[in-house]
């Protein structure tokens, strides 16, 4: 039940043990960590990512898919962190973390939370190439697609 | 008055991250909104030049064209999101 | 491409660290944990949860498996760790992590292998409740049902 | 002479984890061999008392009820598994 948008890095490893400290009735934890692909999705090798957001939005969306995710799915404790700023290939950008009695339930509340980023929070790309030229980042229709299984 | 927000290459094509403006009369949904900042002035013009690819958002919530502004104090224009 | 069957504990984040160190390449990171629940899935509180094992066949198992998952998705690095012996609530039992490029194949691939677990892997569970009786657990058919969706 | 092993209820059921023996002629099938042990005795006929539920494999792999042991050097008989 924890939203953070922030530039600091994060530590999948710390943030679940923190969830799960001191719980023996969680059965299942899914992890989801999104990282920089240094190889980039143009013809121009990525240097770095930059990340604009849009403050307060983003954290509106962000609690709104958690509610969303909770009503439908048996979840014991769910986390959504995602990164803004620049970053460099191999850094993390998100981190989505769901738990419950059932494993159905967990993975799936965490590919619906990531649909739910790819296509909804209000994040924006630029990718910085070797050149210096920086390119917004195209929306992928794969992404729309993905979203529209859960209606 | 109301406060307009731009993010990613809407903000660079008008080339300024925010302003509040005095609409006039007629202007009632998301989509008169862009109609009438496109004529502007070429900056605008760029950011709108395909008004269907531009996302808007009223008090931080997405909105579609059809949408009327009413009662909103920030609207947002935007590219599809990337983000995740 | 990593498989281990230990009574060891293991930890989510040091084996995520170690999958992806120094690696620009990957995009997606998914992990599974599961964990033993106290409550127990019989009308008595579990005290402890004992896992048996096929030593030999176990690990030819899991490499199959793994082989498998790795001829269906296009996967940079997979992990399969699972536990024996007798563990206490709250306790890990079994880890998968996948990495890919594309989140749905990362997704796809945990879920692939935890389905694989529950239904082909040689371990079974026996529950140990707060009077001293101990159970074997029953195969659930819904184990079967969720296999039978990679066919 | 082939190596048996059992696992789980089976195993308890039957009293070992391990035993070697000479199988009679006739005995070709997997199910078969289940048959010949529920007669050996109480113990195993209570391990086999529902034949249907127990598992078995050859040589570390999973095989079904009529799947020859012809070239086995160890059978295993268990319970439906329940890991993960």
């Amino acid at each position: 039940m924890t939203v953070r948008v922030q530039h600091e890095d994060f530590d999948t490893g710390a943030e679940i043990k923190q969830l799960t400290a001191g719980r023996t009735d969680i059965g299942a934890i899914v992890t989801f960590t999104g990282t920089v692909r240094g190889g980039g999705g143009q013809d121009h090798a990525l240097t770095a990512l930059t990340l604009e957001h849009y403050p307060g939005m983003t954290e509106a969306e962000l609690e709104r898919v958690e509610a969303e995710a909770r009503a439908r799915w048996l979840l014991q404790a769910s986390l959504i962190i995602h990164r803004y700023g620049t970053l460099a290939p191999g850094d993390n950008i998100v981190l989505v973390v769901t738990a419950s009695p059932h494993r159905q339930a967990a993975f799936q509340a965490a590919e619906f939370l990531m649909d739910f980023l790819k296509t909804r929070a209000p994040f924006w790309k630029k990718e910085t190439g070797a050149d210096g030229t920086g390119e917004w980042v195209d929306a992928r229709e794969s992404d729309d697609a993905a979203i529209a299984r859960w209606d | 008055m109301v406060k307009l927000v731009y993010f990613a290459w809407v903000r660079e094509r008008i080339g300024k991250a925010e302003e509040t403006v005095e609409l006039p009369g007629g202007v009632a949904t998301i989509a008169d909104l862009a109609a009438w900042l496109a004529a502007r002035g070429p900056e605008y013009a760029a950011a709108f030049a395909k008004p269907e690819v531009v996302r808007a958002a009223i008090n931080h919530a997405h909105v579609k064209p059809g949408t009327s502004i009413a009662g909103a104090t920030e609207i947002a224009f935007f590219p599809p999101v990337t983000g995740g």
